[in-house]
């Protein structure tokens, strides 16, 4: 049983989990002050005989605080957030020597177009596996997302990596594994009835290790 | 749009076959599939029989080779690496899985009854079994699971409605039928993009599957000059003229180019 | 458009004399503004009753999958194989489930039985603008509603693209396996926008047109306030989601290319149309039930409400900015980065708008005098189950956060607190509160605490743990689970939830008995039984045809002077009460004709 | 809040609680619906400009498709339809019930509103019919929402000259012209039918009056709505 985010595999999942403690913390201090508030009043203030309500119509100063202080704490939120969304899917963030795998998503197959031996996609030496994600660990790698029929979404928890495919656009989503390993791949998004199937399986590997996985598979082996 | 209003209408009729309550019970597949042979009504002595064997010419290409490590219950049906059947070929050239059918000849307005026995397609081990077979118009198919992880069937017609089930656990069994003569219609899985099976529809019990050693035998034919049609997923088609008068029996050998 | 050109100017102006009516055009094709509120309670209710029932089946297979679901024998065998829900069952179960809770339980439940019931009621109208198309747009919606439900009964079964109908999903029967129930979606949705936009015209030209001499934009109840608002969304959304409807159902019948990328089309373009109604729509989900959780917790807490004119703008301000939001459902699509950034700031700006009324609703209850009936702890279970729900958002609006989080349960956790923690408590609140004016009865006490006490625990043992396997990345709309050895070790929670859920939904049937109930055997109510201000509690139980015609109540004051020193010995002050101190509202000066 | 008893000046509205809402009820509706119709139209236009800019291959250009002068007249006839709206307007507001009457010292005759609303119908539904024959005769040619129909007089010119004819964005030209003509052709009639309805049951029995006459002047909005939208889906879909 787990009771927090999946354990961290990329370069991704340190900030953002960060992230999502500051705002654990931020939001928790809020969720505690109202439902405190909430059950003091409650006790405190309840109806009782010969007791009568404070007849007031607010005070404008309460209200300017607890406006105030929600707006700084969203707006300095969202600066901080953008820095790390720009880091992460801005096209001009993917690092120039990334590493490029094809993702083809199709009903209910992760079809991944590897660039053989020469490093380079679009070769003859290209060769596909079906629902077999294999990259290098502390390298960066940009997949190249395309979709064949639905809406898919590319999603490894591990990595904190979620892109949709979608028919009709390329995108590339970029990441770095900092975890060698076996992990999986997810569907996000519903692509049908076989949408929860859409499993496959990832492994990050050391450099010498995917070396040698490319060239069996070039030699058209199958483990 | 055409196409739409038939599958509106297919599907009226599907909803009132269905609604028949057919709920299949998993059956014993018949040994290697000879449907005509089983299914003729007019079936023995009576009537003329055509058989032959299917040969190809040239070498044949070699089946892709299925990676079905995402599939270890699958994987673990099989002691080397299974491959596609897209041409499985025999001793001395003799082509299987050829789907052979009497194109023309048969008197129009003759109608034959469908057998009560259904056709099983079975998802084994990721593969469909039987890969290519045929059926009459109405008679029931009985899809089942042996695998216990998800198939879908998906049938890609053109003159029949268009079905896409699925079948999450092993045991599982679907009974489905066509309603229009139709060569031929695919069955794919999308969840294993390798598994392809090919269904005959035919008005009459005149077709035949060739068999490992490509043999076939179509039987029952009354007397006339028939034009008999194969079918193979690469290679393409043959046909052939034949004559029957009386009981006798015929032979027609065909021969594909593999190319 | 004829029916505008004709109704009456004064609504109930036609029916201002009582003659006696047939029981059809009393109760079947009434014009009467309270019966057709009171038809779109019951139909709405039943349709809540039709989402839960596919709610349950959902949790059965997320909690025990591959089980035989109970009772799925009567299931015809496309849906289930020997009990077994099938994943095409499974994925019409979730479609089904959200656009039933969305369209056609919650979304008529609060604007279509209470913008209906209290508009007029609480303005001192004597009936809609356009009754007529009142009475239309209930009948529409009523058809739209079952247009939808046939989806289950075409041989391929509902629609299967998701509550968001996703295109290309939605649009190409060869992907998705439903033919002819996703053309039903589409049409039905069309159909439903036009009654909604019907509705709403005519609730915002009553706000605007039909107030009682006195009652002033700011001495409306926060109630009106909202559903005057929300009209105005509903206007400006729903034609939105109507236009993508009508591409969907063209690309679907007439084979045009809105959506298919094949011919240039574009998958993106149908998620915009969408969103950009569907953001509003969140808003049309909750801004009512805001309204009324104002006016009630001011009544449980016997005090005027804190900050009536920030209520106001606060109220305002979501609705703005709900317009400029709905990128937020799509920071993974593979639209443009930059744009993510935009819509991630506008999102997180909501919370301050939220947060004033949060705060304004405790400050209501500060030092207070607090009355615990029904509708005042179902509402303070909206606050505080609304809160949660609001801040869970900031979880998905900060971008880099929402990449792992988003499609997941934690986004089904997230929305079930807005929606069934926000609206549907507000509900709870709201129709004990104004059951007996409309059906001159109360609802059970003891049976309403009880029934409070449970929903509120059950609730929360079923939603809160979905945060938890949703950070743990189960995505949404998976049929099984376990088939991911990542998602496995939750499994446990996953059967959990679904006992919970099992439990939540028996608590409801006690809800359901206590209305059913009630209706006949309800301790008959007194005029005004919660002692509130509100013009409605000037008539008697139930209010009559044409409310106060074919004279109209004077407004001497705000909706909120509970407690006020004039007020004497009681501790309210209804605003149709008129004090030695106060004057007749003089009504404006009739202007010139153009 | 008016009353069957109370007799009122119907133009005015029924109950003004406070100064600013001074439109009667039934204008200020057909003002809040027409505010949702810019919405419709707004989702259709919209997605006609995002899929039309977002293309790679160039747009057909219209004239190669459409009859651009056809569509010109039939733009002037529901101009025309307008101005006789606004005609009719005027004369029920000063009270001309009547069809056409002689004015001493005019050789024309004056037209009253029975005349103009019937020269306001004939041009609706002039433009209706108009855009139907368009129709038609576009199937004909082979342009069907789908796109250029295979072997039809319209496919084959388009293979011939791609660029001009759009070969490569013949499906969503078809898609957005005939769903956003078609569903401005839709509102036209809607607007015909609910005036032919007005026609007959409220103008020939003489039931408006300068006290009353808010069916002209409700049907009026929308119908100058209309005019509105189709001068905007004129310019960007046949000029543009």
């Amino acid at each position: 049983m787990r009771w927090w985010l999946p354990d961290a595999g990329s370069t991704f999942a340190g900030p953002i989990d960060t992230l999502f403690l500051a705002i654990l913390i931020i939001t928790g201090i809020a969720l505690v002050v109202v439902e405190v508030g909430l059950v003091t009043f409650v006790i405190k203030y309840r109806a009782r005989p010969g007791r009568k309500a404070f007849y007031t119509h607010g005070s404008t100063r309460a209200e300017v605080i607890w406006t105030a202080i929600p707006a700084v704490t969203m707006v300095a939120l969202g600066l901080i957030s953008n820095h790390y969304w720009v880091l992460m899917k801005d096209k001009k963030s993917i690092p120039p020597n990334a590493y490029h795998l094809g993702v083809h998503a199709k009903q209910f197959e992760w079809l991944v177009t590897y660039p053989g031996p020469d490093g380079k996609l679009g070769t003859a030496d290209d060769f596909t596996v079906r629902n077999q994600l294999h990259v290098t660990v502390n390298e960066p790698i940009a997949v190249e997302l395309t979709s064949e029929d639905a809406i898919h979404s590319f999603f490894v928890p591990e990595w904190r990596v979620k892109q949709d495919a979608v028919p009709g656009m390329h995108i590339t989503a970029w990441f770095q594994a900092t975890k060698t390993g076996e992990f999986e791949i997810g569907c996000a998004e519903l692509c049908g009835m076989g949408h929860y199937k859409m499993r496959g399986r990832v492994f990050v590997h050391t450099p010498e290790d995917y070396k040698a996985w490319v060239a069996q598979q070039a030699a058209g082996g199958t483990e | 749009m055409k196409g739409r209003i038939f599958s509106v209408v297919g599907g009226m009729f599907l909803l009132t076959v269905c609604s028949k309550g057919d709920r299949g019970t998993v059956q014993a597949a018949p040994p290697a599939p000879q449907p005509a042979v089983s299914s003729d009504p007019t079936a023995g002595a009576a009537g003329g029989t055509i058989t032959g064997k299917i040969k190809f010419t040239g070498v044949a290409p070699k089946n892709p080779a299925i990676d079905m490590s995402e599939e270890a219950a699958c994987k673990a049906k099989y002691k080397t690496t299974p491959t596609e059947e897209n041409v499985v070929a025999g001793p001395a050239n003799a082509l299987a899985n050829v789907f052979i059918y009497v194109s023309a000849g048969v008197p129009a307005g003759q109608t034959f009854t469908a057998p009560t026995t259904p056709v099983v397609l079975d998802q084994n081990g990721c593969r469909y079994h039987p890969h290519v077979f045929g059926v009459m118009v109405g008679q029931n198919i009985e899809i089942k699971n042996s695998d216990p992880l998800l198939h879908n069937i998906k049938a890609i017609a053109k003159k029949n409605r268009p079905f896409n089930v699925s079948q999450p656990n092993a045991g599982m069994t679907k009974t489905v039928t066509f309603a229009a003569p139709e060569v031929m219609v695919n069955l794919e899985c999308n969840v294993h993009g390798w598994m392809h099976a090919y269904v005959g529809v035919r008005p009459d019990p005149f077709y035949a599957v060739s068999g490992p050693d490509g043999s076939f035998s179509i039987t029952g034919l009354p007397p006339g000059t028939y034009t008999i049609e194969a079918w193979h997923e690469k290679f393409g088609t043959q046909t052939a003229t034949v004559t029957i008068a009386g009981t006798e029996s015929k032979t027609a050998n065909l021969t594909f180019a593999a190319h | 458009m004829t029916s505008v050109a004709h109704a009456k100017p004064a609504g109930g102006a036609h029916d201002a004399h009582h003659a006696p009516m047939s029981f059809w055009r009393k109760y079947i094709f009434s014009t009467d503004h309270k019966i057709i509120g009171i038809q779109f309670l019951f139909v709405s209710l039943f349709f809540l009753l039709v989402g839960g029932l596919l709610a349950m089946q959902i949790r059965w297979q997320l909690g025990f999958p591959g089980k035989p679901l109970p009772g799925g024998g009567i299931l015809p065998e496309s849906m289930v194989s020997g009990g077994v829900i099938l994943p095409e069952y499974y994925i019409q179960l979730v479609t089904m489930h959200g656009t039933f809770m969305v369209f056609f339980a919650i979304m008529p439940l609060l604007v279509g039985v209470y913008a209906n019931f209290l508009i007029p009621l609480k303005l001192g109208g004597h009936d809609m603008a356009f009754p007529r198309i009142n009475m239309w747009s209930f009948w529409l919606a009523l058809v739209a509603g079952l247009i939808m439900l046939s989806g289950f009964f075409m041989p391929d079964g509902a629609p299967r693209a998701g509550w968001t109908m996703y295109a290309p999903l939605s649009a190409r029967p060869d992907l998705s396996g439903a033919t002819i129930s996703q053309k039903l979606w589409s049409i039905s949705i069309v159909v439903l926008g036009l009654s909604s936009v019907m509705g709403s015209v005519n609730y915002i030209t009553t706000v605007i047109n039909h107030r009682a001499p006195g009652m002033t934009w700011f001495r409306m109840p926060l109630s009106v306030w909202a559903l005057f608002i929300t009209a105005i969304l509903a206007v400006l959304a729903l034609p939105v989601l109507q236009g993508a409807a009508i591409m969907l159902l063209f690309d679907q019948t007439i084979g045009t290319h809105f959506f298919d990328p094949g011919a240039g089309g574009q998958p993106l373009l149908w998620q915009h149309l969408f969103w950009f109604f569907g953001h509003p729509e969140v808003y049309i989900l909750i801004l009512p039930a805001m309204g009324m959780v104002s006016d009630i917790i001011a009544n449980g807490s016997r005090k005027p409400i804190f900050g009536y004119h920030s209520m106001v703008f606060a109220i305002i301000g979501i609705a703005f900015l709900g317009w400029i939001v709905w990128g937020h459902h799509m920071f993974m699509s593979g639209m443009n980065p930059t744009l993510g950034s935009t819509f991630m700031v506008s999102t997180l700006l909501i919370a301050v708008p939220s947060a004033i009324k949060v705060f304004n609703w405790l400050g209501t209850m500060w030092r207070g005098n607090l009355r615990f009936h029904v509708p005042m702890l179902n509402a303070i279970g909206f606050v505080s189950m609304f809160t949660i729900g609001g801040l869970s958002g900031i979880f998905m609006a900060a971008t880099p956060v929402d990449i792992p989080l988003h499609d997941t349960q934690f986004i089904v956790a997230h929305l079930h607190y807005v929606l069934f923690g926000g609206s549907l408590f507000a509900l709870f609140a709201a129709i004990p509160y104004w059951y007996p004016k409309m059906f001159g009865r109360m609802m059970h006490e003891g049976i309403g605490k009880v029934h409070f006490w449970l929903t509120f625990v059950f609730y929360n043992m079923t939603f809160f743990p979905m945060h938890i396997i949703g950070m743990g990345g189960q995505m949404r709309r998976i049929y099984d689970p376990t088939i991911y050895d990542f998602l496995k070790p939750q499994q446990p929670l996953n059967e959990f939830i679904s006992y919970s859920a099992f439990a939540l939904f028996a608590v409801q049937f006690l809800f359901a008995f206590n209305f059913l109930w009630s209706l006949k055997f309800g301790k008959k109510a007194s005029q005004n039984p919660w002692e509130d201000n509100g013009l409605e509690w000037s008539l008697p139980n139930p209010a009559p045809h044409g409310n106060w015609a074919p004279k109209t109540p004077n407004v001497y004051r705000g909706p909120y002077e509970f407690s006020a020193p004039e007020a004497g010995d009681k501790d309210y002050l209804p605003q149709y009460t008129k004090l030695p101190t106060d004057r007749d509202p003089v009504p404006a000066p009739l202007p010139a004709t153009h | 809040m008016t009353h069957a008893t109370q007799a009122l000046d119907q133009m005015r509205p029924p109950h003004p609680a406070e100064p600013g809402s001074g439109v009667y009820s039934n204008k200020l509706g057909m003002w809040v619906f027409l505010a949702s119709d810019v919405m419709f139209f707004t989702a259709l236009i919209g997605s006609y400009i995002v899929l039309r800019f977002g293309m790679s291959s160039s747009w057909a250009q219209p004239a190669a498709v459409l009859n651009v002068p056809l569509t010109g007249l039939n733009t002037f006839l529901l101009i025309c339809s307008s101005v006789a709206m606004v005609k009719a307007y005027a004369a029920i507001a000063d009270g001309k019930k009547y069809f056409l009457r002689q004015v001493p010292g005019k050789t024309l005759q004056d037209g009253g509103l029975k005349f103009w609303l019937l020269i306001t119908i004939i041009c609706g539904a002039g433009f209706v019919g108009v855009q139907v024959f368009e129709y038609i005769k576009l199937v004909g040619h082979g342009f069907t929402p789908a796109g250029y129909r295979e072997g039809s007089l319209l496919a084959e010119h388009a293979l011939a000259d791609p660029v001009k004819y759009g070969a490569g964005v013949a499906g969503m030209y078809g898609s957005a012209f005939f769903t956003m003509t078609g569903f401005h052709g839709f509102h036209v009639t809607c607007g015909v039918i609910s005036m032919l309805y007005l026609y007959f049951t409220k103008v020939l029995p003489e039931k408006y009056s300068p006290q009353d006459y808010r069916g002209i002047e409700v049907i009026g909005l929308y119908w100058h709505f209309v005019d509105l939208v189709w001068i905007i889906l004129f310019t960007i879909v046949y000029l543009i």
